[in-house]
């Protein structure tokens, strides 16, 4: 018996894909969000971040057995809450109501981010304006003149799970890529992110520069020419 | 020193001009509206509120940001679709911004319940929002300085209090009514229940009385927030 | 209605002494606990050191309501179990067993200590080996060559209540005062005792020097004669 | 991941030669003495052991220290009428110890928990247990610089699990547990009792699962801390 480390490590869908997988066509957002989904080993706590990520709970099975952490201060929260069921006592952070599973626990505010900061959440899964290639994270603001700065609970996400994924599109409206060699909009976290599920291919981020885990409906090459940084296959452990 | 009060108005009379003010509450969950309806109507102005957001639409903190009570909003999250009044002043110049990190506004508001002198976090190092902080590589990861915060009075919900002053919360909306009345000089809750003293559990109490100053029962609202008033009842 | 400061600050037992009162002779041990008693302000919340600061709650009447805090994380203490009250989950600081009474609540170590750091603490009752003119307090280690330190809960308790008090006899079987210009052993905390009470009378320290506010079987002079730093008479606020 | 573990022998054998391990409890209370006992038997050596104090007779933590197993203590009150164990290696010079105030030794293990880098206390400025440590002087009054303080392992005693691994602890036999379990990398728990997940209301849920990796069923010892060995039951 070993014990788990509390440093950042792949999870166990790493081992294995030891090749690079090509699929047909770019993923849709609830396909992406079935990978994800897939890709969390059981077990695990997890936040999933307002907006897309929130996408990956409909995609998660019982036999995972994931508990979901809200920062606003619960453990084991539940689906959405409709008709009846709805509690205004009982919210996710991002305001909307939600259910309590069996094995739920409550805390204040300095012990829930308490958990995020220490490290205790496997995956938080976030998305994003840009990611650099050793992961950096943009998703707060857009640093436009004039724009009032509300980070939330962004910085603490970004900075406190042993495993940061960003769901996202690859490209912008405007054809560019998200993923960059450095960030232009305004910082989230330095170097926190070490996976970037996208619609073109799944990227794993950190000190050595970016890899592709796999592609969406085009190749390797295809993948370069949309992505400013250098890209070279994932290879196994 | 613990007071039962009647109402919501003599709990917050003696709130003053210049007043840093805590408010609990994440969205409508925790959200003492009755007790910020009295803090908007005793008149006390040049206020510095602490809360996570900035007001929404047109009720409670957002009211009193609207009549220009407050001078300065120390928050994680100003910005939602229906923070206008908020968005109004601010971009008039009319005021005062801190905008801080959910987890370190938490950290820095226990931080001075606890008597802290200040802590090291990783949230915020190398962002904008460390501009101008203290910063210190620890163990290899890069640290921002937080200083602890407090206030001159909390205003925050919880579910019931004993006659010692112990509380118990419901659900999310305990979220920073804890650490709120353990960073405040004066705490002021309202409850929906007051319960004689050995009622609660021991061991379950969530925020033991000698964190809390004043305790007002308020009825009226429903669970699910709605916008009915609520109305203080006088206490057994 | 003006909210209660955070600051340290005399009870309201000061105002009622405005002049020095001189008792005919030396105050007991049970004598001394119970003018401590009579000084806590109805209400406060205290903490009450091992040994002799013990014997002040034999002398707490109901009417003061006083809570006492234990640091092993319990509000609401009530008096040392006997017989089958005993329950080995349930003890003090000292590790005594104790009691629970209405309106207790429990809480981990963190927590206590926060509640102590955070000046919550109305009054802490501390015994000492020496106390300076500022306040300095010494009271956990006697500094000899090959002593085995041990500093518990003191310097905590010395740092954290509103108004510490401590409780000894003024002389050491020696006949050196306790009281002194500039403690000898090492330190718990520095300008933090606000009130020593001793069999031979009650004074005032802080940041400007030892004021008495009552004498037992000695005059003012007479008790100059044995403490080496300068007395004046309290006066009244 | 949680386990759930049928015996004391079976929860501690991962534990490695040099592993730095907080002990949980405050005199008897909350010791988890069956756990102690299983860690001695397992013969790891040369660990740095986080507990309050330094052993007290002839059991658990004493017996550790006598075996020559513990190569540092860090704790607040090491010498007491029975730590002869102890006494008799210090004097030796053949145990190092770091003493730290109960308070920041409480708090150090909380910032490890939370993922701080170090905080500010007033606790100890001025005296020799701040000697070569960094202090500053924050709102006029001193401050010491203390680090977070974590583990390989923490072996703690509660007393009802779930199948979740959340905890409830039993009076002042909470101390050190809640924190501990959050400041190891490996947390493992001895309870009286496992019942089924959603028994335990989330109320009052005092440790989330979150911060628990081995659950062992011990029986046998009564609140009253007696001396009767446990023994641990196998559980459903």
């Amino acid at each position: 018996m070993s014990f788990q480390s509390n440093e950042k490590s792949l999870t166990t869908s790493d081992i294995k894909r030891p090749d690079i997988k090509t699929a047909d066509a770019p993923l849709g957002r609830n396909d992406l969000a079935r990978l994800v989904a897939a890709d969390i080993a059981p077990g695990s706590f997890v936040n999933l971040g307002i907006g897309q990520p929130t996408l990956v709970s409909n995609y998660l099975t019982e036999e995972q057995d994931i508990t979901l952490h809200t920062e606003n201060g619960m453990l084991g929260m539940g689906p959405e809450a409709h008709g009846e069921d709805i509690d205004g006592d009982l919210i996710n952070a991002g305001k909307i109501p939600v259910t309590e599973l069996p094995g739920a626990s409550y805390f204040h505010h300095a012990d829930s981010f308490a958990m995020m900061r220490g490290g205790h959440l496997d995956i938080c899964v976030l998305g994003a304006f840009q990611v650099s290639a050793t992961g950096d994270l943009a998703n707060w603001h857009t640093g436009a003149p004039g724009a009032i700065p509300a980070v939330g609970g962004a910085m603490d996400l970004a900075t406190g799970a042993r495993d940061v994924f960003v769901m996202m599109t690859l490209l912008t409206r405007e054809g560019a890529s998200k993923i960059v060699e450095t960030c232009t909009y305004p910082l989230t976290g330095v170097g926190c992110v070490t996976r970037v599920y996208t619609d073109k291919a799944v990227f794993f981020t950190g000190p050595q520069g970016v890899t592709v885990r796999e592609t969406f409906g085009c190749t390797l090459e295809e993948l370069q020419d949309l992505v400013p940084v250098p890209l070279t296959a994932a290879v196994g452990p | 020193m613990l007071d039962f009060v009647d109402t919501v108005e003599t709990a917050v009379a003696g709130i003053k001009d210049g007043s840093t003010v805590m408010i609990g509450g994440f969205g409508n969950a925790g959200q003492p509206f009755e007790l910020i309806d009295a803090l908007l109507d005793c008149g006390a102005t040049d206020l510095t509120v602490v809360n996570n957001n900035a007001g929404q639409g047109d009720q409670g903190l957002a009211l009193l940001i609207r009549e220009g009570r407050v001078r300065k909003m120390i928050c994680s999250f100003p910005r939602q679709s229906d923070s206008w009044h908020f968005d109004a002043k601010y971009t008039a110049g009319e005021i005062e911004l801190e905008l801080v990190p959910q987890g370190n506004l938490a950290e820095r508001i226990r931080a001075a319940g606890a008597g802290l002198g200040g802590f090291f976090t990783p949230t915020g190092y190398g962002t904008m929002l460390a501009d101008g902080k203290e910063t210190r590589i620890i163990d290899g990861r890069g640290h921002v300085f937080e200083t602890p915060l407090s206030a001159d009075v909390a205003l925050i919900k919880a579910l019931t209090a004993d006659r010692k002053g112990n509380l118990v919360y419901r659900k999310t909306a305990r979220n920073f009514g804890p650490i709120m009345a353990a960073a405040a000089r004066h705490t002021i809750v309202q409850v929906s229940d007051i319960v004689p003293t050995g009622a609660l559990d021991p061991e379950t109490v969530v925020t033991p009385g000698i964190y809390v100053n004043s305790i007002v029962r308020v009825t009226g609202r429903t669970d699910s927030a709605g916008t009915t008033a609520g109305t203080a009842e006088k206490v057994a």
